[in-house]
């Protein structure tokens, strides 16, 4: 599953993609910041404030209960400050 | 209906005139362009940097236009948003509606901006005399796109 | 603050250039184009005729953009209202407004339209297969205009 | 002074503008328009409906009670349809 960070998470994280294998109990967008969360200090920092961040699957808007069974690209970044 | 996310600059006369030409329906045609600014709040502004989510910006862009279709009755819109760096002056997204009357033309107009606001993946960094920093987003952003929801 | 009544066409990117030129504070800028349309309601229209009140129509202009700039926070606008014989696709009127924000811009657009439609003297002749008439008058506009009433 | 007429109202009078003494007892606008109203069949029929009827006093927006007295030009016209 390909995972991709942009602006602020990027940098926290110090890499902007990610082919990442998640264990199968990671059956939504929460679950799968829960675990990436773990994963060591950039994504701890990254992902320290939920209220703060957003996430897309398969190029779209999801909200922390989407599930990500069978999505082939999950996005996560700040809230968008474009225009 | 087309939407162009890209690096380079907008010619607000050459996309209006596509928008017209050979047609002689609209009565009200409604152009916003958004600028690059010196400053945010009291802070100095020197340049800033666009990112984007490459492929779900244009879904994106592509779903709020077609929802502003069916909402008003336009005859014609253009969405082009620019990414990548950006200098004070310079122009960073241009939205354009076509209407038989004013008020579907405005009213389009600001629902586009306001939803791409809100929900076209882009983040902006500024950089100023004091380093440079990713914008928050604005609480008056989400309460102007709250408006439109039905 | 600028206005003109002329018989001559304009240009949407002169203007707009004219507005933000040397300037690095505007944010957003709105611009509104009235197009003389090939129908009104179900009547085709081939021609139309705008008679003004020369010296009036300047000073109703003026005083329309002066109370805009009283209303909204803006740093600069633009009204070209055209007269004479106009032909279906061609511009009409053009009202740009720029501001920090863009809620000042649009609305400040919204309200010169409207206020131009129901205070500036221009009056418009249509001419069509069944012969010339003057236009009615619209409650539409009357009722868009009182919004703005304190 | 002077009193001009535009789109419709001048059709119907034949005239666009015209140097007029009226009597000393048209004090307002609608006084005017009353005396017009008695000069002629052009004039009957263009002021008919008084409700369709707008007026500017010194190239201003006035209602029928604003005064004349003093004015230079005093135009009628039927409701604006610009932009």
């Amino acid at each position: 599953m390909k995972i991709l960070y942009f602006a602020s998470l990027k940098e926290k994280i110090g890499r902007s993609e990610e082919d990442i294998d998640c264990p199968p109990e990671t059956k939504t967008v929460g679950d799968l910041l829960g675990w990436l969360q773990g994963r060591g200090e950039g994504y701890a920092h990254a992902f320290e404030d939920t209220a703060l961040i957003k996430a897309a699957v398969d190029q779209e808007h999801a909200t922390l209960d989407a599930p990500i069974t069978g999505a082939r690209e999950i996005a996560f970044f700040p809230p968008v400050t474009g225009g | 209906m087309s939407i162009s996310v890209q690096l380079e600059d907008f010619d607000i006369k050459a996309e209006t005139e596509k928008v017209t030409a050979g047609r002689t329906d609209i009565g009200a045609l409604v152009t916003f362009t958004g600028l690059a600014r010196d400053h945010a709040g009291t802070k100095t502004v020197e340049a800033m940097e666009l990112e984007h989510y490459p492929g779900m910006t244009e879904r994106e862009l592509e779903r709020i236009e077609k929802e502003a279709h069916e909402r008003w009755q336009l005859q014609a819109s253009r969405i082009i948003h620019r990414y990548g760096p950006l200098y004070p002056g310079e122009q960073i997204v241009l939205v354009i509606t076509a209407s038989a009357h004013r008020k579907d033309a405005f009213e389009a107009a600001e629902f586009l901006m306001d939803w791409l606001k809100t929900k076209a993946p882009f983040w902006k960094k500024e950089t100023g005399p004091s380093g440079t920093h990713w914008v928050d987003a604005k609480a008056s952003d989400d309460e102007a796109a709250a408006r439109w929801q039905k």
